[in-house]
């Protein structure tokens, strides 16, 4: 089975690109072309499933050969990939979310009949599916930049499909130029790399920075670091992400959420492991620290929302925080010369990078149903739903069971392992950085239940309780597709959830290439019902067991009710009204009052700006109308990005009056000059 | 007779053929076939070169080497696309009324005279003749520029007049001070003037005259070629001048300069040996780059905006060949051909705007574009994501070259700072274009029936541009790598 | 190693017949302390029995969420009760989660009672999910940092070996570290068994309830579930208390040590029960944005504690 | 090497033409009336044409004569003749105000100078004939440029150009033993012929639209 998973992911690159080409095609019949583009898009994500499992279970078998896939035409650019494990895993997870997205959009895409032109959405959602695989796959800096910038421009093209709206297309351009900026940091670091590798190859990049100087080296560390972590979407370079991710049509928004910041992970994987050598322990402190604060904002940003999407957008920067608290331990641990305990907190931000991007595109792919259905993306004008539309409101509900890391779902799961591997990293090093491990621990046990603080307003706000509007009222169910797209996503959700065990065993190839050990082996016990941290006393847990005795006490209550109450009947009722005729839904608790009491505990950093105006009578406790408008601050976008651009603005214009159009002035330029000139050729 | 001479004749011919048949129809295909005519000559011209090194006619009075025969390339390629793309142009400005048919046949007349000259400055071997055939072509092409006779368009003609023929009068000088320097060793006959016979005897010319020369013909040509600070006529004369020769003006006239001024780099670096002009270059360039930027980010004129991105790409060439090491002026050359290949469209691109809106502030276009100008938009669309030096187009691989390059000479400095002029402009052309190209158009615009004008010419470059940014074909590169060399002071 | 039934059952058995009495005892002290007769300690298991038998009204805005959440409340405390030692050394399910797990397993009861809480469109039903996710979002911190001190102290988040690692040679009372764990600890317990100073069990007052003011729809057998959840949780806290801090007489194996062990865990959590009380009694409640100040202190202590294992080692 | 010992008769000559030229673009760069600005233009050409002729006449080199003609014809009866033609059309005899008062030009040329001299110190030794013209030329060159800087009219902006053109044919004749080759003579001659009449053209067509020859009013174009 050598060429199998070659042969497969060629199969997968040609499939996106068929595609596209099929989706250009049928520009006039967009029904055709939906079925076409988003189709393939389905049927190549699968074989890259397929592919990229067989090759991870192969193992780093072929691991170091480099394949051609186009002659190299311009000079030192060779369009090379290779299958190394890193990078299949990667392709795992583009394929697996993928897949479901595309099955997804087929039902989803229906709504652009006639608006807008499928085709061309089509092409673009497989330009994007082409190009992040190939950037996973790229064996060569010059093709991974190229490959890189082809993603972010069809992503922009994505960002800004619904062009007509002045948000999509400001949006668009600020992630653009965002992406951008990042790209130039990584040309940078790799032209570091390439000066003492003396080659583009990614080959000749292993382990690089060892023979690289300090000063350099660092330097590239960061340009990498920034470079990535814009992708990423890390605090304080993520401003695109929560204005992007909502603008997009909610498939591109899964798909970004999803799969596309994780091509700053990987970069930073790629980069942090493979190509620098042995760490210096000041990276590992600072990712880990960037993890943090990322985690802690986010989602402290994210409970303030109640644009949905926004909210799952600030969702996504959380968990990047989290995932790189892991990589960032790995980085710390692989410095102090603990390569078990490096496998195993890379294990967990690897894990919960594949988690987060299931759970993610499954909430996003809820979410652009309820849009879908509402025609809004404001919480306050939903509500009602779970009765509206069943089944997407289970589905969006394990999504935030899982992103909340309650078990026995997924996201507990990668948690736990967070949690392990930072406590046993206590007992590194005696220095006081080992401080950081346990307060990074307590920061993410932060997160974890802000997070569930803020599903439980996200998923009670939506779908519980009355509907708050009359598009909410007349909502639907979302069409089979949609739902199948879900159905995926939610199964893999469960899966990975409950079978952790099995799954490392995909992991191996990665830890053994990145830091040397095969973890998956010493992960399992009790034959893989048992999940535990790498040494055997450091803890043990059984998601599958949970779930099992949770099912044997099921009968406890039941027995109860069985014994005592057989009798009793069920009757529907109002809710208690205090007395008064019946509640409004304007009587119900909204998304803004519920975050209010975080709002008030955190004030200093979101500094809320409310303003009321209540008009009444004789008194003001009998107001006729009141308006109640609560605002909070987005503290980079203010002080650092808004500043930063008015003096780019103010600089600009104070030059454009070089340009004053008197000829008088532009002789006296060239006058200048040569006489500079004359006085320094003498 | 032989091909270099037809080279210069054909376009004359065809120009000066304009002057009897005054058919609009006719003209056109008069011009299409010479420069169509002009570029299978030029590609014989290439393998000839690339086969058997330079070669000479009348003499040595003209004469092509590698560098000329890829100029010559580039000249043929704009001024065909241009030729395809005036003919429907200017049916719509007939209609329109904006130009009288006897200003569309000074057009007509004009442009070919204009490439010709062009030809007679990459061909000539005498630096003198090549001085005059420069004043050639900024004679040629003013009347062009203030084709439109609008007080504006007049203005910019005559700020590219005063401004070019003045520069033009210090490369003048320059040149004198290089015959000069030709001239002291052998005072009894009269000296050559031509470049090859100089370069084998610059070592012996007198270095001081030689910098003083150098210094001339950089302000000079410099001038004509728009580096900052004397790129101040650039954007008056590119977006007053009527869309095709804004787009052979920007395309090909600035690297034409561009070329004069190279040959005199070459010379000087012969005779002195030293990174004098080197130096010289690098700062100009990297002076130009950085004035592109903010007028990039606040422009308010189409055109304009694109003239400072003309800008922004000369200095990046200027850099690269500053930098001086064999990569970084490969890439120069690259992106010398590319940005041939890109900026013409983008100027077609306005051309088709500019007669829809009848406007080129940003303001009044307004949103929407794509709406009322899908084609056009299209292309304009690709044609921008090349000029911005995204894949897979040309330019960024030769901007990856350059600033890789600067980076494998040691010059990190200066190759960051490339790299963030390159990002502004990014930054501010997309902005710009946002403005324009998408969302809902405004009540007055609707969609234009006639969109589809000038498709063939733009398909043409960018589809040579596609190709080419894919592929370059064995003889091209190696001619590419000998103009490289021959910069480089190589052989 | 594997959960044996017998130990797990009798553990589930105990945790669901104990529960109530600690309830009814802690009230029925804390009427004493008032000077006031108060409920019989058993009051709770009537007070069960009443509400299983009693007819439901459940509201008509209600899903299947609301009917859904008290089975997932009920059934977490009682999953994350065998996760810890209570008579025994080696806790039935051990194996399959530590203590990680058990925070993980009250919180997703959690989620699902807050859920259970908006369901039926009432405002109080918000606001007192809004207030017990903000409130437990801050308590997670200080207790996981407080069971990080311990578990590092241990090196497992394993129950089962943190209880033996304390009841080990390396233990001794007055270990700062234990100290300050304990005393953080005890803090994140008032505030997630809705004890004064963070909430105030008895009241129905709407502006100060919290865990009431989500079980304000409920009644019949799903409320019984609610309030016995909700006191296993409080048990389950308890004991997780007394026991990782004061392990004495638990029964590391042989069958006699049991009435000891048991004898000696009645004991430990009655004390507690008893401080409890004595905090009830003596402090008034806390305005909410005061309750921040309180975890943040509890937090502060964990931290000193951890630092101390830092310096002590 | 033997090259012709020039005799100081002409060298002399040479030097006292070269300072006339300089002399004269002083004049113009204080003269105000238009017409009499394109006679000194026209005066400063005769000088150049005798710095020629004393040049082909002492090496007896027979083609830099057909310069002389060239420049006679050309610069000191065609030009002239074209520009007074277009002021008479025009009838506006004098400039207006320049930017700079006429003491304050006069010192800036005199820092002109001193710049010429110093930049053209190194190369005297190079020169064939006379001493200092090189030096004379570059100066004519810068002032001819403030000059183009200082004016705003259209046609003094001309001139000051052709004064520049000047400047440059000076140093040519100066520096080289029998001036350039004579297809670039021939080639300059009618660039700067033809240049001057699209500058005619162009000012035509300024005054058509403008109604004024006022370069300041060309200043719409900004930015």
């Amino acid at each position: 089975m050598g060429q199998l998973p070659l042969t497969l992911l060629l199969l997968t690159l040609v499939g996106y690109v068929a595609g596209a080409v099929a989706g250009l095609l049928c520009l006039r019949a967009e029904r055709a072309a939906n079925i076409c583009a988003f189709g393939l898009a389905a049927l190549a994500a699968l074989t890259g499933v397929v592919a990229s499992v067989t090759g991870l279970l192969a193992g780093a078998a072929h691991a170091h050969q480099s394949i051609e896939i186009l002659p190299a035409l311009i000079p030192y650019v060779r369009f090379s990939i290779r299958l190394d494990p890193l990078g299949l895993f990667f392709t795992l997870i583009v394929s697996l979310v993928g897949l479901a997205i595309s099955i997804y959009s087929l039902g989803y895409a229906r709504g652009y009949y006639g608006r807008k032109n499928v085709g061309v959405l089509g092409a673009f959602f497989n330009a994007v599916l082409l190009a992040v695989t190939l950037v996973f796959l790229a064996d060569n800096a010059f093709f991974f930049l190229i490959v890189w910038e082809i993603m972010a421009l069809a992503t922009y093209f994505l960002v800004s499909f619904e062009h007509e709206k002045e948000e999509s297309r400001n949006a668009g351009v600020l992630y653009f130029v965002m992406s951008h900026i990042g790209t130039g940091c990584l040309i940078l670091g790799f032209l570091l790399l390439f000066q003492t590798a003396g080659g583009y190859g990614f080959e000749s990049f292993h382990a690089i920075g060892a023979k690289m100087a300090a000063g350099p080296r660092d330097a590239a560390f960061l340009l990498f670091l920034v470079g990535f972590g814009v992708k990423a979407g890390i605090v304080p370079l993520h401003i695109w992400l929560p204005v992007a991710h909502p603008a997009a049509p909610s498939n591109v928004s899964a798909l970004m959420s999803g799969v596309l910041i994780k091509t700053g992970i990987y970069g930073l994987t790629r980069v942090a492991f493979d190509f620098m050598g042995p760490p210096p322990n000041w990276w590992g402190v600072t990712i880990l620290t960037i993890g943090t604060v990322s985690a802690v904002l986010g989602v402290l940003y994210a409970l303030m929302e109640h644009d949905l999407k926004r909210l799952l957008a600030y969702h996504s920067i959380e968990n990047i925080g989290i995932i790189l608290m892991g990589l960032g331990a790995a980085l710390m641990f692989l410095h102090s010369g603990h390569p078990l305990l490096a496998s195993l907190a890379l294990l967990a931000g690897l894990y919960h990078t594949i988690n987060h991007a299931v759970f993610k595109a499954l909430l996003f792919l809820g979410a652009g149903a309820v849009v879908h259905a509402t025609h809004t993306r404001n919480m306050e004008e939903m509500g009602g739903l779970v009765k509206r539309m069943p089944r997407t409101a289970f589905f969006f509900l394990v999504g935030a069971v899982a992103i909340s890391a309650l078990p026995p779902l997924n996201g507990f799961v990668s948690e736990w392992l967070t949690y392990q591997s930072l406590l046993q990293g206590f007992g590194t090093t005696s220095s006081l950085v080992r401080l950081m491990f346990p307060l990074a621990g307590a920061m993410l046990a932060l997160t974890g239940a802000l997070a569930a603080a803020c599903f439980v307003k996200a998923f009670g706000i939506t779908f519980l309780a009355q509907p708050r509007s009359d598009h909410a009222a007349q909502a639907h169910e979302a069409p089979a597709t949609m739902l199948a797209g879900q159905v995926v996503l939610t199964v893999a959700c469960v899966l990975l959830g409950l079978f952790p065990t099995q799954f490392l065993k995909l992991l191996d190839p990665v830890t053994v290439q990145l830091a040397g050990q095969a973890l998956s082996s010493q992960l399992s016990m009790a034959n893989g019902l048992v999940l535990s941290g790498a040494v055997a006393t450091g803890g043990t847990v059984s998601t599958l067991g949970l779930s099992l005795i949770a099912l044997c006490l099921l009968p406890v209550p039941l027995a109860l009710w069985f014994v005592f109450s057989r009798a009793t009947s069920v009757r529907r009722g109002p809710t208690w009204d205090c007395g008064l005729q019946g509640l409004t839904p304007r009587m119900e608790y909204t998304a803004t009052g519920f975050s209010k009491p975080i709002r008030m505990i955190f004030k200093a950093l979101f500094r809320p700006r409310r303003e009321v105006q209540r008009e009444y009578d004789f008194s003001p406790y009998f107001a006729k109308n009141l308006r109640f408008e609560s605002t909070v601050e987005e503290v980079f976008q203010t002080r650092i990005y808004r500043p930063l651009n008015w003096l780019v603005w103010r600089v600009s214009r104070r030059m454009r009056a070089l340009q004053a159009g008197s000829l008088q002035a532009y002789l006296i330029y060239i006058f200048v000059t040569l006489i500079l000139l004359l006085i320094f050729a003498l | 007779m032989s091909l270099l001479t037809l080279l210069l004749a054909v376009p004359a011919a065809a120009g000066l053929g304009c002057l009897l048949l005054r058919a609009r129809r006719a003209m056109a295909a008069a011009n299409v076939l010479a420069f169509g005519f002009t570029l299978a000559l030029g590609v014989v011209l290439l393998r000839r070169v690339a086969a058997d090194g330079a070669v000479t006619e009348w003499a040595g009075f003209l004469r092509a080497d590698a560098l000329s025969a890829w100029m010559v390339l580039l000249i043929s390629t704009v001024s065909l696309a241009t030729s395809l793309y005036a003919g429907r142009y200017f049916q719509r400005d007939l209609a329109a009324g904006s130009v009288t048919h006897w200003r569309m046949c000074e057009f007509f007349v004009l442009t070919p005279l204009f490439g010709s000259g062009m030809f007679l400055v990459v061909l000539a071997n005498s630096l003198g003749v090549m001085w005059a055939a420069v004043e050639a072509t900024a004679l040629s092409s003013v009347l062009l520029v203030a084709l439109y006779n609008r007080r504006t368009s007049l203005e910019g003609a005559w700020k590219y007049v005063m401004l070019g023929s003045l520069g033009l009068a210090l490369a003048l000088l320059g040149t004198v001070f290089i015959y000069a320097a030709a001239c002291k060793d052998s005072p009894r006959q009269l000296p050559s003037f031509n470049w090859s016979d100089l370069m084998t005897v610059a070592p012996q010319l007198d270095p001081r005259l030689v910098r003083l020369a150098f210094v001339f013909a950089l302000i000079g040509y410099g001038t004509k070629a728009g580096l900052a600070p004397m790129h101040t006529w650039l954007p008056d004369a590119h977006s007053e001048a009527p869309s095709p020769t804004s787009a052979m003006l920007s395309g090909v006239s600035l690297k034409i300069a561009l070329y004069a001024l190279l040959r005199f780099h070459i010379l000087t670096t012969a005779c002195l040996g030293t990174a004098f002009s080197r130096h010289l270059l690098l700062g100009f360039g990297l002076l130009s780059l950085f004035l592109a930027a903010p007028f990039i980010l606040v422009q308010e004129n189409l055109k304009r905006m694109l003239a400072y991105s003309s800008l922004e790409h000369i200095g990046l060439i200027c850099v690269g060949i500053g930098l001086g090491t064999p990569i970084t002026i490969f890439g120069a050359l690259m992106h010398m051909g590319y940005h041939a290949l890109t900026k013409p469209v983008l100027f077609f691109a306005a051309g088709n705007i500019h007669q829809t809106c009848h406007t080129l502030e940003f303001r009044l276009i307004g949103p929407g574009l794509v709406k009322v100008l899908p084609v056009t938009v299209l292309l304009m669309g690709i044609a921008a994501v090349a000029a911005t030096g995204l894949p897979p187009f040309g330019l960024f691989f030769s901007e990856l070259t350059i600033i890789s390059g600067g980076i494998a000479a040691g010059q990190v400095a200066i190759s960051v700072f490339v790299l963030v002029a390159l990002i502004a402009c990014f930054c501010g052309m997309l902005r710009q274009l946002t403005r324009i190209l998408p969302g809902e158009p405004k009540p007055g615009l609707v969609h234009d029936g006639r969109a589809t004008d000038g498709v063939p010419a733009m398909g043409l470059l960018l589809g040579t541009l596609l190709v080419f940014s894919l592929w370059i074909p064995r003889p091209l590169l190696d001619v590419m790598h000998q103009a490289a060399g021959i910069i480089g002071g190589g052989p | 190693m594997s959960p044996d039934p017998t130990a797990t059952i009798s553990q589930t058995v105990l945790l669901l017949a104990l529960s109530p009495l600690i309830t009814g005892v802690i009230k029925n002290w804390k009427a004493k302390l008032q000077n006031r007769r108060g409920p019989r300690a058993w009051q709770p298991y009537l007070d069960l029995w009443k509400f299983f038998r009693k007819d439901m009204v459940i509201s008509e805005h209600a899903s299947w969420v609301f009917s859904f959440a008290p089975y997932v409340v009920f059934i977490t405390a009682l999953l994350a009760g065998l996760m810890v030692p209570m008579v025994t050394v080696q806790a039935p399910l051990s194996l399959f989660g530590g203590v990680l797990a058990l925070v993980g397993l009250l919180a997703l009861g959690r989620f699902f009672l807050a859920l259970g809480g908006l369901d039926p469109a009432s405002a109080f039903g918000g606001m007192g999910s809004s207030r017990e996710m903000t409130i437990a979002a801050i308590a997670e911190p200080a207790l996981m940092l407080a069971v990080f001190t311990v578990a590092i102290a241990a090196g497992s988040t394993d129950l089962s070996r943190i209880v033996t690692a304390t009841l080990g040679p390396g233990w001794s009372l007055l270990n700062p570290m234990h100290v300050l764990a304990f005393a953080a600890l005890f803090v994140v317990l008032l505030a997630e068994t809705g004890r004064i100073p963070v909430d105030n069990p008895a009241t129905h007052l709407e502006l100060t309830m919290i865990h009431e003011a989500m079980l304000l729809e409920y009644s019949g057998r799903y409320l019984a579930l609610m309030e016995w959840g909700a006191s296993i949780k409080q048990l389950v806290l308890m004991t997780l208390l007394v026991n990782v801090f004061f392990p004495f007489g638990l029964a590391t194996g042989a069958p006699a040590e049991l009435y000891l062990s048991a004898l000696a865990y009645l004991a430990k959590l009655f004390a507690v029960a008893g401080i409890v009380v004595v905090v009830e009694t003596t402090n008034a409640k806390l305005r909410l944005f005061r309750v921040p100040d309180l975890l943040s202190a509890a937090f502060v202590l964990a931290g000193l504690a951890l630092l101390s294992t830092f310096l002590f080692q | 090497m033997n090259a012709p010992v020039p005799s100081e008769i002409p060298a002399q000559l040479i030097a006292l033409f070269a300072a006339l030229m300089l002399v004269v673009q002083l004049l113009l760069v204080v003269q105000r009336m238009l017409l009499t600005s394109i006679r000194l233009f026209a005066i400063q050409s005769v000088f150049l044409a005798g710095i020629a002729a004393v040049v082909a006449y002492s090496n007896s080199a027979f083609h830099v004569y057909v310069v002389v003609v060239l420049t006679l014809i050309g610069k000191v009866a065609f030009l002239p003749w074209l520009l007074s033609r277009q002021v008479q059309r025009m009838k506006i005899v004098q400039e207006i105000e320049p930017l700079m008062n006429f003491p304050t030009s006069m010192l800036v040329c005199g820092g002109l100078t001193l710049l010429g001299y110093l930049v053209a110190r190194p190369f005297t030794s190079l020169e064939r004939l006379g001493n200092n013209t090189l030096a004379v030329a570059i100066t004519l060159v810068l002032t001819g440029f403030f000059l183009m800087i200082n004016r705003r009219k259209a046609i003094t902006q001309v001139l000051a150009l052709l004064t520049v053109e000047n400047g440059v044919m000076l140093a040519a004749v100066a520096l080289t033993t029998y001036g350039m080759p004579l297809v670039v003579e021939l080639g300059i001659f009618f660039d700067v012929l033809v240049a001057v009449m699209i500058l005619g053209i162009l000012v035509y067509r300024i005054r058509e639209t403008f109604a004024s020859m006022d370069i300041g009013k060309l200043s719409q174009l900004k930015g």
